[in-house]
């Protein structure tokens, strides 16, 4: 029962972020500001810091139809909140080898720490992430079909 | 009467399912539970029963009721109930299709539960007897005799012929569609059945617990048995999970539930335990806090309010799959035992 | 349901320029809870919030959602406006469609389609807002420095000044810290004492400076604004109070054999003593170690011999609890140990000093009444070598891998005071690079170098040995690009400097964090650093890092200027976006008292009526005046029960849900 | 086994009799010899019920929760790999220590009745162990099997036979094989398959899933005061698979509430009706924990950080997930 | 009369209805009138029987409609504030569509035993709700029945549910008494002080009439001890009881008490029969 990846090229990914509001946040506000463009794709939401996101919300993006979510945070050492980081990348290396555990591809997630003063990193990131996802094809396997066909 | 080969069965089993969806217990990953089935399907008409009993296939363990699509203030319906199409289901034991009949008191009692009715209008039962019963089984003590199966046609399994007869309009009027593959059966085979009926009967009379005696269960006894001071030690043990109501075949409670999909509302109908905590907790309070209550309303339900409703029918088939399945071992054999003998004695 | 605005800004053409501003305010009409929606050349100007202010009074809005520019920009200018017309400031949400979307997408058509979505998706999150009120906690009037050096000195009269009471902690018996050792400072070679001792004498005389001088600081509880401190005052054995000061007992006291370490161990002193003349207070301490009474009970000849009776053997140590607003920092430091450098031979021959040990040979109140003298043999030096960089720069791993700042300029200083006082002294000094950054110090480098002729070898010393009297010192000299020995009389180490050892446990108490070398994190290396990111503690002085005196005293002005900033208020506002528990799921597991990194959660036992009866549970509680609304306990509580306002699990679901709509 | 369950016995009765404890939580027999019930024994006299052998595999530790609330103190019974859990109760506050005294009985690996069924063996009456061959008892005759061919999964890949918490230890003085095994074996070979065949094998498990939270409800370490699934303003509250996804999301979220504080004890894969092998989950992320964070074991001491409350400066990056290997 | 689009058989599937008035009765009580799409009402009901309403996504729950059957222009739920759907249902504008079915439950025996008797309703707080369709079907066919008392009590005065109706209406209609009754004393209240069942044995009607009481439980409690001590026996007093209910069909086993199910063989029941079930309600 493989899941046959088409290569339709009109597709177009959705993909979440989840931006620490101290540095990657800021980040993206400075490749804004230096009109460093990336796919509109990209949608980006606020967290105070990236020990803030649940796995209940990655799983909650894939199963309302994201195909990518990338989770950015302060560099380690730089947290706002001195240790919030160190939480996160423990828990995000375990989401993701449990994920590809169960056989979901491994590009569709992915975290990197984006400092406030790197708004070239953070387009170069987005461009490459939304490029890997479009590799990857859309998401079928962690997609809750009851979302996608539902119209009347 | 009807007859054919076991190595035919593949045969039989394609001819059915050219145009009906045929179910039977197969096995996946380890574990035999009804699917539907396919030449590459493991078929295992051996396994004593499967754990997800056949009530899934009448009454799913969720379905959707309907839809809702909101506008403002403006609501429109949307009817997207899973259409049943027709189909056979194979090899169900005594017990289950016995249960299929106590299920059918509830919701097909006015007022009628279209989509129940609906799928057991579409389904043909077609039983399968039991040669090796288990030390769990005690569907004897509920008057279920498990050589003679009930369902629309009843099946035999003797060394290498199968049996197959008719009991109702509807197995008759299907067994007419298929009628050619079949020879019927001469008096030698109702002897050779007839005899293995017999050695069934006599393993079943050396079950352990065939002779469970349920005397002591009936309406009168509803008080008494209620303010029994054993349920409180009765229900020490349980954990208060779902696996004995989800497994049973006749247990038909249910919950509905509002899902938002992001597009619109999914109404949809999804199985209950009363063992679950919040199964009657309403805004204001729960009559039911304590397990020891929750554990005494399904085994009271099953012994004693269930029959008092449909004049002496019990809600248990003894189908044994919650004295194997219960993650502490306590189930409903365990109780009649302790409640049944009298207080004095 | 909420009553939502949605007011959509042009930001002039930077937005409707790849942004159909149209477009978005139709389609954020029709969703769920928004009854008005409009556009504006500039929202932020007077004219955009004066619409957004009617609006709120026309449409009796419960919350506004505004798309502009990024909330890091105008989110406090919207809150105010809110303010101002009467709303909840936390009832506002930014779409961010300017940074994030109109300045990074060229496609119109794809810009307008992400602009309605993350409309959509703060009016989604908007829709669950409930109105917010940041905590207010009262300011306790009263600051505590700790550490009575230069920098603690510094800060305490700046903040005495201001009006506001101050104690000064310090654990040695008087207050003056490492500069009351040193003899003149640079680059000026004013004598470091006479600006000391006036500044010691103003914070003893001045009524809001308390001095704790031989006290420790034991125990920090509480917040930002209502510090609970224990202090222990250590048993003096003499009633301060009654002293005079007079030093007969000092002179009396027949045990003699005590290591003076103020005088860095070269002389000895008395088991009662005043550390030096200017102590400040001027009250003797008895070691009670040396103290023959304490040893073994008998003579007591201070006792009998003081005029004034202060003496009083049983005094204990006494702890005091007090309330502070803020504290500050400053430790400051002391010399790195030699004991791993035993290739200068710094513990075998007594010849080989290091730097601070010369400041107090040279000083006119040393052990050598400020005569430069071997401590051997008590003879006048002939030849002199300084060693740079000991136990700095040092990345072999036994120093420290910085860079003390401040030895090159004292050695400097020391080589032009010797070459001064005893111009046939040959000076040598091996540096690796000199460093004068500060302003006159270069000049004052190559008056040493050309006036006084200091010669000046970069290289690296290899090996220093004792031999008949005399010491070999073996280097390298890398512009002559060979090997040299060279004899001489007394050799002085520039060691490293390092925190002093009560920084690491006063970090723990205080939550503030420190860095592998025990220096005191600040906030912001640039735009915080007189701030530790703990709120409420400030960092003056060397704790926070090696700097010289002018920077220091800079440091401690600027720490005392964070503090009366805080003091001067009445009430201190939190920040409401807090992490908040419902005590009815908690399971009271501690795993998020574990994760806070603020320690703000508490854990106390409660009364809460389940499953029909009431039941002592152990619940969490989260102290809103400390905590920072990370958000890390909210998401290891496995129940739910910790939910951060302003970021609840909900609001980001329903973000998440309104993006993949 | 008798020579064990004689001593445990006895010294129940005696710590019963001079009143040290007021009650015990043992197993009681049941119908046939290898269905026990976890059961509250207060008094010295329905001792008789009391049984330990081959089939006590249940962990009482979490019975401990409500029980320690109770006034009075109670004896718990509890097996090595029952013991990990009470520290890890006791690290999270749930269990009152002093309201328990731990009796810690020696264990000799228990049986799995699905295994005896799936050997052809039915209708089984009577179970009795002589060594480490089963005398079965059925009504299609006897037959006898060899006890580690029987034994429980988490048995198989047993911790190890020392107590990590007990105020009284009971041993039968004869020494227990340590049974050798690589517990992550399993996990190791899903880690070879390529992901599509990963997929589908999960696939294939978690669609038996009936959400019936027997996994849930037995597991001594998910034991919130309302669980996030039943609490209906949580965000993820469901009651039902209604779709492949539901069903992956219960078992993930489940994880990775137990992650770091699992201590492996088995009892959910051993109570699945549907026989889903749960621990190949909880134990990958025990098996990352030790590959990235160092070796870890819950419920080892009372104190330790859990490995997702704590880290270091030089913890390892998540990229390493993408990495690690080729397409496989 | 009715075409809300659900066939007859379709139990589970609502019809909808739109909330064309809004009244606020109480600060937690507000009565909603319930119109089908076109006007009228949804289906045809007997006082006492209930309703299913729901906000889809939010929830449903069942309702006792208060609204005579005799009134055929809408239907009327007095609901209060205590869930997260009834504090969905009291934050909603008139225009606002819901989705409702039913009826469900029996009904007062207003056509059997109450006929000719004299009625004595008692009511608590909320309690009155289903009272007051009883009430009003009863005055509408006057003549049928005996003389009717009403007690009426709650916290305080504005807690009392359609107060108005209740002054200008039922007080001055010959042949009805009304007791009022509030819990504490309060300025600008001149009438009894005092809870309900001490107000009923202070009263000490006699025994010959039929009792219907509804409020909270422990009110009812007391209430019926009271009467047994007026001499009142069980199988003169009805009451409606108050469990969660979820298909309103007798199937989905929420509200099964003993043999019987509330939302089918109830929610009205006679005292007696009461006693017959386990009390666990």
């Amino acid at each position: 029962m493989s899941i046959e990846k088409t290569e339709d090229s009109n597709f177009e990914p959705l993909i979440v972020a989840f931006c620490c509001n101290w540095c990657s946040y800021a980040g993206a506000d400075l490749a804004g500001t230096s009109r460093l463009s990336y796919p509109a794709n990209v949608k980006i939401i606020r967290v105070p810091c990236s020990c803030r996101v649940n796995p209940m919300f990655i799983l909650r993006a894939f199963q309302r139809g994201a195909d990518g979510v990338i989770i950015c945070g302060c560099h380690p050492g730089d947290c706002h909140y001195s240790t919030g980081n160190y939480y996160a990348r423990r828990r995000m290396t375990l989401l993701f080898s449990m994920l590809d555990y169960l056989g979901i591809e491994r590009g569709r997630t992915r975290v990197e720490w984006v400092s406030a003063a790197e708004g070239v990193k953070f387009s170069t990131v987005m461009n490459e992430f939304s490029k890997t996802i479009h590799e990857l094809g859309e998401n079928k396997k962690l997609r809750d079909l009851r979302c996608k066909e539902f119209l009347d | 009467m009807y007859k054919i080969s076991t190595d035919h069965l593949t045969e039989l089993f394609s001819s059915i399912s050219h145009d009906r969806a045929l179910y039977m217990p197969i096995e996946k990953n380890g574990q035999v539970q009804f699917d539907r089935w396919m030449e590459d399907k493991k078929v295992r008409l051996d396994a004593l029963n499967t754990v997800k009993s056949p009530k899934d296939l009448f009454f799913p363990q969720s379905e959707n009721i309907v839809a809702f699509k909101i506008k403002g203030k403006n609501i429109s319906i949307i009817e997207n109930r899973d259409e049943s199409e027709p189909f056979v289901v194979f090899g169900v034991r005594a017990c289950d299709a016995a249960s299929f009949d106590i299920l059918d008191m509830v919701f097909l009692q006015d007022p009628v539960d279209t989509y129940y009715k609906a799928r057991r209008d579409n389904g043909i039962v077609v039983t399968l007897a039991c040669s090796e019963p288990e030390e769990t089984c005690f569907c004897s003590v509920f008057g279920i005799d498990a050589t003679n199966p009930s369902g629309d046609i009843a099946t035999w399994i003797v060394d290498d012929m199968l049996y197959w007869e008719s009991l109702t309009e509807k197995g008759e009027r299907f067994t007419e569609t298929i009628k050619d593959l079949f020879e019927s059966a001469d008096f030698l085979d109702e002897e050779a059945l007839k005899s293995h009926k017999e050695d069934v009967e006599k393993i079943i009379e050396k079950l352990p617990l065939h002779d469970l005696s349920l005397d002591g269960f009936n309406s009168e006894a509803m008080d008494e048995k209620f303010n029994s001071p054993k349920w409180e030690e009765l229900s020490e043990a349980c954990i208060g999970c779902g696996t004995c109501t989800f497994i049973c075949p006749t247990c038909q409670c249910y919950d509905i539930r509002d899902y938002d999909t992001g597009q619109g509302i999914q109404r949809f109908r999804c199985w209950d335990s009363c063992m679950y905590s919040d199964f009657t907790r309403m805004a204001h309070g729960n009559p039911r806090t304590s397990q020891v209550e929750r554990f005494r309303q399904r085994f009271m339900h099953k012994l004693i309010y269930f029959p008092t409703n449909n004049d002496g029918v019990y809600s248990c088939v003894g189908c044994g799959r919650c004295v194997a399945k219960c993650p502490v071992s306590m189930n409903i054999v365990k109780v009649i035992k302790a409640m049944g003998v009298d207080e004095n004695v | 349901m909420q009553k939502i605005g949605v007011f959509v800004c042009w930001c002039g053409s930077n937005i409707a320029a790849t942004v159909d501003v149209k477009a978005v305010v139709d389609a954020v009409s029709h969703e769920p809870g928004v009854v008005y929606a409009t556009d504006y050349q500039y929202m932020c100007s007077e004219g955009g919030q004066s619409q957004i202010r009617q609006a709120i009074k026309d449409f009796g809005l419960t919350g506004i959602v505004v798309c502009s520019c990024s909330p890091r920009m105008h989110e406090s200018t919207f809150r105010k406006t809110a303010i101002s017309a009467g709303l909840n400031p936390y009832m506002v949400e930014i779409a961010n469609i300017r940074e994030q979307c109109s300045w990074i997408h060229k496609d119109r058509e794809d810009a307008t389609e992400k602009a309605i979505i993350l409309a959509r998706t703060a009016v989604a999150k908007l829709n669950l807002n409930r109105p917010l009120t940041p905590g207010e906690s009262p300011v306790v009037k009263r600051a505590l420095v700790i550490g009575g050096g230069i920098a603690g000195i510094q800060s305490a009269l700046d903040i005495a000044e201001a009006g506001y009471e101050v104690d000064i902690v310090e654990k040695s018996p008087t207050i003056g810290g490492k500069m009351a050792q040193l003899d003149k400072t640079f680059p000026t070679l004013d004598c470091a004492a006479c600006i000391l001792t006036p500044k010691m004498v103003d914070a003893a005389s001045n009524e809001n400076i308390n001095l704790y001088t031989y006290s420790e600081v034991e125990d920090v509880s509480g917040f930002v604004g209502n510090f609970t401190v224990k202090i222990r005052k250590k048993a003096r054995s003499i009633n301060a109070d009654i002293c005079s000061g007079c030093g007969v007992c000092t002179e009396k006291c027949p045990s003699r054999k005590a290591k003076d370490e103020f005088n860095m161990g070269l002389s000895n002193r008395g088991a009662i003593y005043i550390p030096f003349a200017q102590a400040i207070p001027n009250v003797p301490v008895i070691d009670r170690e040396q103290c023959i009474k304490f040893k073994t009970g008998k003579c007591g000849l201070c006792e009998m011999n003081c005029p004034a009776g202060a003496i009083d053997f049983k005094q204990q140590d006494e702890l005091v609890e007090r309330q502070y607003g803020a504290i500050i920092v400053a430790t400051g430091f002391k010399p790195i140990s030699l004991e791993n450098f035993d290739e200068f031979s710094y513990s075998q021959c007594p010849d080989v000093i290091t730097s601070l040990e010369l400041e107090r040979i040279m000083n006119a109140a040393g052990p050598t009444k400020g005569k430069l003298l071997r401590p051997s043999d008590n003879t006048p030096p002939r030849t002199m070598v300084f060693v740079q960089c000991v136990g700095s720069r040092d990345t072999s791993g036994c120093g420290k891998t910085y860079c003390s700042k401040i030895c090159c300029m004292y050695t400097a200083k020391h080589a032009m005071l010797i070459k001064e006082k005893y111009p046939d002294i040959d000076v040598h000094v091996f540096y690796i690079d000199v460093r004068t950054p500060g302003k006159n110090f270069d000049e004052f480098y190559r008056r040493a170098v050309e006036e006084y002729g200091v010669n000046y070898i970069k290289g690296m010393v290899g090996k220093v040995a004792e031999r008949n009297g005399k010491l070999l010192v073996q280097g390298s000299d890398l512009l002559a690009d060979d090997q040299i020995i060279i004899e001489a009389d007394m050799v002085v180490l520039a060691t490293a400097i390092e925190p002093d050892e009560s920084a690491r446990n006063l970090a723990t108490m205080l939550t503030a964090s420190i860095d592998t070398n025990d220096f005191f994190t600040e906030a912001h290396p640039k735009l915080r650093p007189v701030e530790s990111p703990t709120a409420g503690v400030y960092l003056s002085g060397v704790c926070q890092g090696p700097k010289d005196i002018p920077e220091t005293v800079a440091q401690a002005s600027a720490a005392a200027a964070k503090v009366i900033g805080l003091l001067a208020k009445d009430k201190l506002r939190s920040n409401p976006c807090v992490a908040s528990s419902n005590e009815m799921l908690c399971n009271g597991c501690s795993t998020c008292e574990n994760v806070c990194p603020y320690g703000a959660i508490s854990y106390v036992s409660k009364e809460i009526r389940s499953a029909g009866k009431m039941e002592v549970r152990r619940v969490a509680e989260v102290n809103e005046a400390i905590c920072q609304g990370c958000g890390a306990c909210t998401v290891v509580c496995p129940s739910g029960a910790m939910d951060l306002k302003g970021f609840t699990n909900k609001q980001i679901m329903a973000e998440v849900d309104a993006i993949c709509r | 086994m008798q020579r064990i369950f004689g001593l445990i016995k006895d010294r129940v009765g005696a710590l019963l009799a001079d009143g040290t404890v007021d009650r015990v939580i043992g197993w009681e027999k049941g119908e046939f010899l290898y269905d026990h019930t976890p059961a509250i024994f207060n008094a010295e006299d329905d001792l008789v019920d009391l049984v330990y052998d081959g089939f006590c595999a249940s962990n009482l530790s979490k019975y401990l929760i409500d029980e320690s609330k109770k006034d009075g103190k109670i004896l718990a019974l509890l097996k090595p790999c029952d013991t990990y859990n009470f520290n890890q109760l006791i690290k999270e506050h749930r269990i009152n220590r002093d309201n328990v005294y731990v009796l810690g009985i020696e264990c000799r690996g228990m049986l799995d009745i699905d295994k005896i069924r799936a050997l052809g063996i039915k209708g089984i009456e009577k179970v009795e162990e002589q060594g480490d061959e089963l005398y079965i008892q059925t009504i299609y005759g006897d037959k006898t099997c060899k006890r580690n061919e029987v034994l429980l999964e988490k048995c198989i890949n047993c911790k190890g036979k020392e107590h990590v918490a007990y105020d009284e230890l009971v041993t039968s003085g004869e020494d227990i094989p340590q049974v050798e095994s690589n517990r992550f074996e399993d996990v190791e070979k899903l880690e070879a398959m390529t992901s599509d065949e990963r997929f589908a094998f999960w696939r294939g498990e978690l669609s038996k899933c009936i959400r019936c939270n027997a996994c849930r409800n037995v597991c001594p370490i998910c034991s919130c005061v309302e669980c996030v699934f039943d609490n209906k303003d949580s965000v993820v509250a469901s009651k039902a698979n209604t779709d492949e996804f539901e069903e992956n999301l219960f078992h993930i979220i489940r994880a990775f509430h137990v992650a770091g504080r699992c201590t492996d004890c088995g009892e959910c894969s051993r109570v699945c009706p549907q026989g889903i092998p749960l621990h190949l989950l909880n134990r990958k992320i025990i098996k990352d924990i030790n590959e990235f964070y160092g070796e870890y074991q819950a419920g080892q001491d009372t104190n330790s950080l859990g490995p997702l409350t704590d880290f270091t400066k030089e913890d390892v990056e998540p990229s390493i997930i993408t990495e690690k290997g080729g397409e496989k | 009369m009715c075409n809300c689009n659900h066939s007859a058989d379709e139990a589970l599937i609502p019809g909808l209805g739109v909330v064309t008035d809004i009244r606020v009765d109480t600060p937690d009580v507000k009565t909603f009138r319930v119109n089908a799409l076109d006007g009228g009402v949804c289906f045809e009901h007997m006082p006492g029987q209930c309703a299913m309403l729901s906000i889809p996504g939010i929830g449903e729950a069942m309702f006792s409609i208060t609204s005579s059957p005799t009134n055929t222009k809408y239907m009327e739920f007095s609901i209060k504030k205590c869930g997260c759907l009834t504090e969905w249902l009291h934050q909603i504008e008139v225009g606002q569509q819901i989705t409702i079915r039913g009826p469900y439950g029996n009904a007062f025996p207003v056509d059997t035993e109450f006929k000719g008797k004299d009625l004595l309703f008692i009511a608590g707080g909320i309690g009155l709700a289903p009272l007051r369709s009883v009430i009003n079907y009863v005055r509408h066919n006057r003549e049928d029945y005996g003389h009717v008392d009403i007690v009426y009590g709650s916290r305080s005065k504005d807690d009392l549910v359609a107060y108005d109706e209740i002054i200008d209406e039922w007080c001055n209609e010959d042949d009805v008494d009304v007791y009022l009754t509030i819990d504490r004393e309060e300025e600008g209240w001149d009438g009894h002080v005092g809870f309900v069942p001490d107000y009923v044995k202070e009263l000490k009607f006699d025994t010959n009439k039929t009792a219907i009481v509804c409020g909270p439980p422990i009110m009812i409690k007391f209430t019926l001890a009271g009467l047994e001590e007026l001499g009142f026996d069980k199988t003169q007093v009805y009451t409606t009881m108050e469990l969660k209910m979820k298909c309103g069909i007798g199937k989905c086993g929420r509200c099964n008490i003993g043999s019987k199910y509330v939302c089918k063989d109830g929610p009205v029941f006679r005292c007696d029969e009461l006693d017959e079930l386990p009390d666990e309600y």
